[in-house]
């Protein structure tokens, strides 16, 4: 194993003045040919090749990055990590995903900063109230750890949130997972990122996909920024992306992509410590180690790649974290931004073989897809590897458009997370 | 006997700005595409239905605002009696929707009529109003449809400095809470 | 903030506008002859174009009326703005 | 130790106004027009905060946004109080309170100063390596790492102030109000364009209306006196409007602007009553104009963040700005000439200047001729290698650079100090340009990045745009201008203008030490405590792109956003990783351009603006009966009604019970309504609903289902025939904007053949609710005339009719199950018809019943509440209502959908009615149902969608969708609750009066 991170590795390379630490990972020219590629060198795809190495043995692989790694939706988004999802197929992938979670600093030797500081969702009006109980329930039978709250009860696990009767939409209630919580997006990318290359993974970043070239019915490889590289499985984690890859086999998907908004405040001593979600209001804020209040907003309704979004969408969102939160109205935003988020029409991700043999699709995860991030890549590695689904993405195919047969999970998951 | 009632308290005034409902008056709302619908509402109301966008035409009695290509506005200057009201709108009803030449319908109490008065009425609206009033403020007859306050508005340009907006009833008490807010800051 | 020059309105702030997605995707005439997948496609499938794309928006708190637009999505640049009905101006 | 550090004979600090203010609790003064920042160099004070990591004694860098070290907690009310507000902005007023951040028990004494000297264990991301074991103990090392993270407080009470917003549209704004900005706003107003100039400082100027230098001369006047003039012309230019404390936040497409006034922080506590604390202007102009000027750019070196090491520019400032001597033995170091400006100025008010210590061979630009006029020692080819002092700078260390420029040689010359000035070059404000979508380029030369491309239609001109010699931001300046402008004006022609130019150009990003790099703390981000070493290890350990490096040591990543380091750490990436600069690109700058209050964000949409609250004609009525009321969408809807200290459950078994028992009276305003005219008007609703409508005979009514296109319920209700081609159809409350939106986008884009048109009538009408065996004796008073025989007004019909001379539309229709009518009438007059009804109906206790009762009955029929009882996955035969699907229609929206593969299988979750074996039981709503609780998991065949006490039927029943549950009637199952199992059985989903006799009694 190359150097083992710990704190007794810190202490010896501070006598050499830190001038001897190996490098995270490699920088490779691409090969001729892989076993496996994967397009998109975020969370996912990064994960999906870790866990094509460890669990199934396949060495000769190689994540494409047309920029730098974890530069997308995972460097963007506001990490929150949760599993309480109404419906069983969700439940159990969201689940998968968190289990993976609480020890992935161990299994990364990289400490991606899992903070379990709960979450929260909080209920405006009574069918909110009917909807959180329905999942509280149903998360119960799921074996989710997920417990209703009522006002007095929220208030408080969450003192510094506004329960008053008197306003617009009081709270009524809401539900709390414990086990929920978030994490540190730039390690997650990095830790998956060492862990695969130390496997062998290829990570080849600055490297365009121009084209996916197939002969038939079945892939044969990508021409890339750096030329032609062969292979026969081929697993799309493009995100935002995802569909302008999909042109290239002339696949259309039902997906649209959109700008997707967060902020941070100016970092303060801890004054919130936990996640707390409010679809009515539509907000939710959680406060990073370093101190900054971490705002998710919402998206924007038409299709952008400008990872810039509307004011208004920024405006609404700090709207109704003044309005629960009446005590950050002196804090300063610091820094908003935007990612690219491909929405399925069910808001909920596509994990999938193609029509086209040797394609694979993992897309569509909309605006929560960082929670899954161990999960997917787990559950993509095994769909690659098997050339068939695992039990827990089975639901999550590309035909269930086709058939009717939505994962509809608006109910839960109406608030950009 | 049924009574009226308002959903407006009492008109208030602010230094260069005078908020006022102004109730009741006659409105209807008017349908229609073809080229017999225009000329027979000009001949109904002996007034040319303004057809350019963002206009209105009129009388002593009412105003006709465009709305869109197929869609205006009539209200009256002054509050009428329910007779006048009901029998105008049976009139246009029976000549105009009946015909299929396009709809009629009678929105008096759809719509709140509150009419601002005063040089500063423009910085009270821009508080909460996207739209630019640059042009507008100085093009009497000006009609435009907006949000304020996130509340869809109708404002009608009278005169320099007077405005009618038009809010939904149920809007309105609202909106008016928040134009009074808003004046207090000019 | 986009400023959309509405067809009939003229110019306007992006916020008394709402946007309709993918535009010329025409209802089929005769649902029932479709297919499962022919269906799917009309339903959920999207083009979601990085470039220029031709969506509808809907003048939703001025005139009301919908109306299509050619628009960069890689950069938001408006490149037209057409009538429901009306031939796109631009390929 | 209050030496005397002011210099009197200054213009723009008012030496007759004394303020006083507390910093750290102790009282000390200042004047009106000081900074915090200057009047606590004027009392001598150096050390203000405690820098992130290594908490590190940190004074004031600078004179503006770009401070990264001098950041307070400002006040210290609970509610008043603002954290890592930058002292450098803090116009001083009467009462201010600030105080350092981020040290413990003081700034003086910070025990988390414990960590410098751990330093060399906790590099950049060393957080990522360690913590892992043992990996439970991950929540204490995070408890602690988050206690030390963090700057100031935030506050702990709600804030008392005021914000708001104005949007604002003009021809052309200018950003930014000095020389260029000033000389480009004048232009654009006097050409009749409506032209606004903001500036984030309390006065115009910029730097140079503090210039006072033979070498800067206009028309042989200082350069200050020349635009002393002509801001005065300002006032007297109409269509020109100035906001000076104005802070331009955000640079959006379709240049659309964010702007952020401060109107009363400069106040004394005792004037900010009643106003606006910030307004955000959102501006849309049709050109932008930015002027935004130039940062100076610090030097990297060991030991470079002393507190009393101040960028020379910012020293120069204090000087002739604010009349503070920043020192009384300064010593400047520099890679150019503007810090010879800073050594003049010093000396010509008297303050010695140590000497100045220049990277660069010998030079003799004309500001560098005059400073050796002047007798300034000049250490030429030499670098400052270390700093000495704790708590204040004490001394500088220096040495002569080698020919080369990558080691120092020669004897180390100690020079003693009390400040050291630094400056290593300047840095054009690009970030709005950047934040508009604009593209840059790098100038090799002297190392910037320029305005290159640009979608907008924008400028930048002045040193923001690359020109940093007066003559040359003049000139430029007014070509540029004009032309974009399209303009000509020629009040600037010939204009006469001294300026000295730099001729020798030399930057080294990292200057070289006596020391091995390790063992030396050059610091890039002062504020996130990231040295030069960090960038060097993030790059060893393979993060190569700028934005890796970024975030892997956290530089630019402070309150300042890297104002001040990004330059350094691109440049050290760009020389380790030997590329070019101009190749490695720059990091992305992101909105606010400065941090932007919450508060003014949100402007007055808080509280109750939050959002809109819609109210019917009779809501006061109800709130005058007690009423408590429900949020449905925003509208507010009478809930119940207790009477007295009645709970909900009370309150709703009495309203039922009465509702079915003698009469219920319900206020039913804010049901959608809408107005349908035209020919095709029938053959719309053809196509809209599931059943058909050719043949429904004018004057009845009928209920109608709406699908989406993926075939699940959207909303339903009850439209009536009023003519031949005209309908008033009825939504569902929530859904009333959505299905007019949706059914206007039909008519205007799929169907545009169709002679139809739709007008919202919902707030026209108030509507009202009667129902109950006696209802028809209520409405036979309150409408005499109107014949109320089943015969002449049944079931599903309507009638026109006339109360008080006043016109109305009677329906007979029931969600109740009961014999029931709604009135409805313009809504000038609901609340006294309301009242009317409510008189009428007393001799039979008419009850007034809201939302929740009107649930319950409805419940006890079996009628579904679309969004209660569907989610948007229940097709018309999922509820079992299939006779409402016409089999003979071609085609209606969602049609298609209902014979999918998926869609049409029979065992999908159904709706049907539960009945618990314990008829006291009530079941919860949104409770799961099982077949099987033994085996593991546990497979939920579906979920509880209304429940209820029916005080009608003496027992408790419920609606749910259960899978397959059509063909499950009779079947027992199970509600597993937290703590125990509630026995069910499926039933039909009618509860009462199955022969709906009730609705003719």
């Amino acid at each position: 194993m190359k150097n083992k991170y710990s704190i007794f590795s810190l202490i010896k390379n501070a006598f050499s003045y830190h001038e001897y630490w190996q490098r995270a990972w490699r920088d490779p020219e691409p090969k001729k040919e892989y076993d496996a590629i994967i397009i998109g060198g975020g969370g996912h795809g990064l994960a999906t090749a870790f866990y094509l190495a460890k669990k199934h043995n396949m060495k000769n692989i190689a994540v494409v990055e047309k920029s730098w790694i974890g530069g997308g939706n995972t460097g963007r988004n506001t990490t929150i990590i949760r599993s309480n999802y109404l419906w069983d197929a969700s439940a159990g992938l969201y689940d998968h995903a968190l289990k993976i979670w609480e020890s992935l600093s161990q299994e990364l030797n990289y400490n991606v900063m899992f903070s379990q500081r709960g979450v929260m969702n909080l209920a405006h009006n009574l069918q909110d109230v009917r909807d959180l109980k329905r999942r509280t329930h149903a998360n119960r039978l799921n074996g989710i750890d997920a417990v209703w709250l009522n006002t007095e009860q929220v208030k408080k696990f969450c003192p510094i949130i506004n329960t008053s009767p008197n306003i617009r939409y009081p709270v009524l209630g809401g539900t709390l997972q414990k086990r929920a919580g978030t994490a540190r997006h730039d390690a997650v990318a990095w830790g998956y990122a060492r862990g695969a290359d130390e496997m062998g993974v290829d990570i080849i970043q600055n490297c365009e996909v121009k084209g996916i070239k197939r002969k038939g019915d079945s892939v044969e490889g990508i021409e890339t920024t750096k030329g032609f590289i062969k292979s026969k499985k081929i697993g799309v984690v493009a995100a935002g992306h995802s569909s302008v890859i999909a042109k290239m086999v002339d696949l259309k998907l039902p997906l649209e992509s959109k700008p997707l908004q967060a902020l941070v405040s100016e970092p303060v001593k801890p004054i919130i410590d936990t996640v707390v979600m409010s679809n009515a209001v539509h907000a939710y804020v959680s406060q990073s180690d370093k101190g900054e209040l971490v705002i998710g907003a919402g998206t924007d309704a038409y299709v952008s790649y400008t990872q810039r979004g509307s004011h208004d969408v920024v405006e609404g969102t700090l709207k109704a974290i003044l309005e629960l939160y009446p005590i950050f109205s002196r804090m300063k935003m610091l820094r908003q931004w935007g990612g690219i988020v491909d929405i399925c029409p069910d808001a909920s991700p596509i994990i999938s073989k193609t029509h086209i043999k040797g394609l694979y699709f993992n897309c569509g995860w909309g605006t929560g897809g960082f929670k899954a991030t161990p999960g997917s890549g787990d559950l993509f590695a095994h769909t690659i590897a098997n050339d068939e689904p695992h039990k827990l993405n089975a639901d999550f195919n590309i035909n269930r458009f086709v058939s009717g047969d939505l994962v509809d999970e608006h109910g839960a998951a109406a608030v950009a997370h | 006997m049924l009574n009226y009632n308002s959903t407006i308290i009492e008109a208030k005034e602010y230094s260069d700005i005078k908020i006022s409902e102004v109730e009741p008056t006659l409105k209807i709302n008017l349908r229609g595409k073809n080229r017999d619908f225009v000329t027979k509402i000009g001949k109904e109301l002996s007034i040319i239905l303004p057809t350019d966008p963002n206009t209105s035409s009129g009388n002593k009695e009412l105003n006709l605002l465009w709305l869109s290509p197929d869609e205006w506005l009539i209200y009256s200057n002054d509050k009428n009696n329910l007779e006048t009201i009901n029998s105008s709108e049976d009139k246009l009803f029976n000549d105009i929707s009946k015909t299929k030449l396009g709809s009629v319908t009678n929105v008096t109490d759809h719509w709140i009529m509150i009419n601002l008065k005063g040089p500063k009425i423009f910085d009270m609206l821009s508080a909460g109003c996207p739209f630019n009033f640059n042009k507008f403020k100085y093009s009497k007859g000006a009609v435009t449809q907006t949000l304020l306050n996130h509340v869809d508005v109708i404002i009608h340009n009278k005169d320099i400095n007077n405005l009618n907006l038009f809010v939904r009833r149920s809007f309105s008490n609202h909106l008016w809470l928040w134009m009074n807010d808003s004046a207090r800051f000019v | 903030m986009f400023l959309i020059n509405c067809p009939y309105c003229g110019e306007r702030d992006q916020s008394e506008f709402s946007a309709g997605g993918e535009a010329h995707i025409v209802r089929p005439k005769q649902p029932t002859e479709l297919s499962d997948d022919q269906w799917a496609e009309y339903l959920f499938m999207r083009k979601n174009i990085k470039g220029v794309q031709f969506e509808r928006w809907n003048h939703s708190h001025g005139c009301r009326k919908w109306f299509n637009m050619v628009r960069d999505t890689s950069n938001d640049k408006i490149h037209a703005i057409y009538k429901m009905g009306e031939k796109p101006p631009i390929k | 130790m209050s030496r005397n550090l002011r210099i009197t004979n200054n213009k723009f600090i008012d030496q007759t106004s004394r303020i006083s203010f507390k910093f750290d609790g102790k009282t000390l003064y200042g004047f009106k027009g000081d900074t915090l920042a200057s009047a606590l160099l004027a009392n001598d004070i150096h050390l203000i905060g405690r820098s992130f990591k290594y908490h590190r004694p940190r004074g004031i860098m600078t004179c503006g946004s770009e401070e990264p070290n001098a950041i307070v907690q400002a006040g210290n009310d609970a509610s008043m109080t603002e954290p890592n507000t930058r002292a450098t902005e803090i116009e001083l007023y009467e009462g201010l309170e600030a105080s350092s951040q981020n040290c413990w028990p003081s700034v003086n004494f910070d025990i988390g100063a414990i960590n410098n000297f751990f330093s060399p264990l906790i590099p950049a991301a060393f957080y990522y390596k360690t913590f892992m074991w043992p990996a439970n103990f991950w929540k204490l090392y995070e408890y602690f790492i988050r206690k030390s993270a963090g700057l100031g407080k935030s506050p702990t009470q709600p804030d008392k102030d005021i914000y708001d917003h104005r949007y604002l549209h003009c021809d052309v704004l200018v950003v930014g109000g000095g020389i260029s900005g000033i000389i480009a706003a004048k232009t654009a107003a006097k050409n009749n364009l409506n032209t606004v100039l903001i500036d984030d400082k309390n006065n115009l100027g910029g730097t140079t209306i503090f210039q006072q230098n033979e070498c800067f001369k206009i028309n042989n006047s200082y350069s200050n006196e020349w635009l002393k003039k002509e801001i005065e012309t300002l006032n007297s230019i109409k269509n020109l409007t100035i906001k000076t404390r104005t802070t331009l936040a955000a640079y959006h497409s379709y240049n659309y602007l964010l702007a952020r006034e401060n109107l009363t922080d400069h106040l004394d506590l005792n004037e900010r009553k009643d106003k606006i604390r910030q307004r955000l202007w959102k501006i849309r102009a049709k050109k932008v104009i930015i002027a935004t000027g130039a940062m100076e750019r610090p030097l990297i070196f060991n030991n470079n963040d002393r507190p009393g090491v101040i960028l020379s520019y910012s020293i120069k400032k204090y000087i002739d700005y604010f009349g503070v001597k920043c020192g009384q033995k300064i010593s400047l170091f520099t890679n150019n000439d503007s810090a010879y400006e800073t050594a003049i100025s010093l000396s010509n008010s008297g303050v010695s200047v140590n000497s100045v210590v220049d990277i660069r061979d010998r030079t003799n630009s004309l500001i560098v001729q005059q400073a050796e006029k002047l007798g300034i020692k000049i250490h030429w080819k030499s670098a400052v290698v270390n700093t000495n002092g704790y708590k204040k700078i004490t001394s500088i260390e220096i040495m002569k650079l080698s020919d080369d420029d990558t080691t120092v040689v020669g004897k180390k010359i100690k020079q003693e100090c009390d400040c050291l000035g630094i400056s290593g070059g300047w840095t054009p404000r690009v970030h709005l340009f950047t934040q508009s979508g604009g593209k840059l380029k790098f100038r090799d030369e002297d190392n910037v990045f320029l305005p290159d491309k640009s979608e907008l239609d924008q400028i930048s001109i002045g040193s923001c745009n690359g020109d940093f010699e007066l003559d040359s931001v003049v000139k430029n300046s007014v070509i540029s201008t004009n032309k974009f402008l399209k303009v000509n004006n020629n009040d600037y022609e010939n204009l006469k203008i001294n300026s000295s130019n730099e001729i020798n150009k030399k930057n080294i990003w990292l200057l070289p030490s006596n020391k091995p790099l390790g063992k030396t703390k050059p610091f890039l981000d002062f504020q996130n405590d990231s040295t030069a070493n960090d960038v060097k290890l993030a790059l060893r350990e393979g993060f190569k792109s700028i934005e890796h490096v970024k975030r892997y040591t956290t530089t630019g990543m402070a309150t300042d956003q890297g104002k001040l380091s990004n330059m350094h750490a691109l440049g050290i990436i760009a020389e380790t990783a030997d590329v070019k600069m101009g190749e490695l690109g720059t990091t992305t700058f992101r909105p606010p351009y400065t941090p932007l209050t919450f508060g003014a964000i949100v402007g007055r949409n808080v509280g109750e603006f939050f959002d809109i609250t819609r109210r019917t004609p009779m809501h006061d009525w109800h709130a005058k009966h007690n009423a408590e009321f429900e949020n449905v969408g925003q509208w507010k809807r009478a809930w119940y009604y207790p009477i007295e200290n009645e709970s909900i459950h009370e309150a709703v078994q009495r309203e039922s019970k009465a509702a079915r028992d003698s009469a219920g009276i319900l206020d039913a305003s804010t049901l959608g309504k809408i107005d349908i005219q035209g020919s095709d008007a029938s053959e719309f609703l053809n196509r809209v609903y599931t059943n058909a409508w050719s043949k429904l005979e004018i004057g009845k009514c009928r209920y109608g289902l709406m699908l989406n296109e993926d075939g699940m319920v959207y909303d339903d209700g009850v439209t009536t025939r009023l003519g031949e081609n005209h309908y008033i159809m009825t939504t569902t409350t929530g859904g009333a904007a959505n299905v007019l939106g949706k059914l206007e986008d039909y008519l205007q884009t799929e169907w545009p053949e169709l002679d139809v048109y739709l007008t919202s009538v919902t707030d026209h009408y108030a509507t009202v609710s009667i129902c109950g065996p006696n209802s028809k004796k209520i409405i036979s008073k309150v409408i005499p005339d109107l014949n109320l025989s089943d015969k002449e007004f049944p079931h599903m019909s309507f009638r026109n009719a006339l109360i008080d001379n006043i016109k109305c539309r009677v329906m007979r229709i029931s969600f109740t199950g009961e014999h029931s009518y709604e009135i409805n009438i313009q809504s000038s007059y609901g609340k006294s018809l309301w009242e009317k009804c409510f008189e009428a109906g007393k001799e039979f206790d008419i009850t007034p019943y809201g939302t929740e009762t009107m649930h319950l009955l409805r419940a006890e029929k079996g009628f579904i509440i679309a969004g209660q009882d569907t989610d948007g996955t229940m097709t018309p035969v999922d509820l079992q209502m299939d006779w409402i699907i016409s089999k003979k229609k071609y085609d209606f929206i969602g049609k298609r959908s209902l014979y999918r593969s998926d869609t049409i299988r029979d065992d999908r979750k159904q709706l049907v009615g539960l009945l618990t074996d314990d008829p006291n039981v009530v079941l919860e709503e949104g409770a799961q149902i099982v077949l099987e609780t033994k085996k593991q998991p546990i497979e939920m065949l579906g979920h509880v969608t209304s429940s209820y006490f029916s005080p009608n039927l003496n027992k408790s029943i419920a609606l749910a969708v259960v899978k397959n549950g059509k063909k499950l009637k009779g079947q027992k199952m199970f509600v597993p609750m937290k703590n125990k199992t509630i026995n069910v059985t499926i039933t039909d989903t009618v509860f009462l009066d199955k022969e709906n006799k009730r609705l003719n009694a």
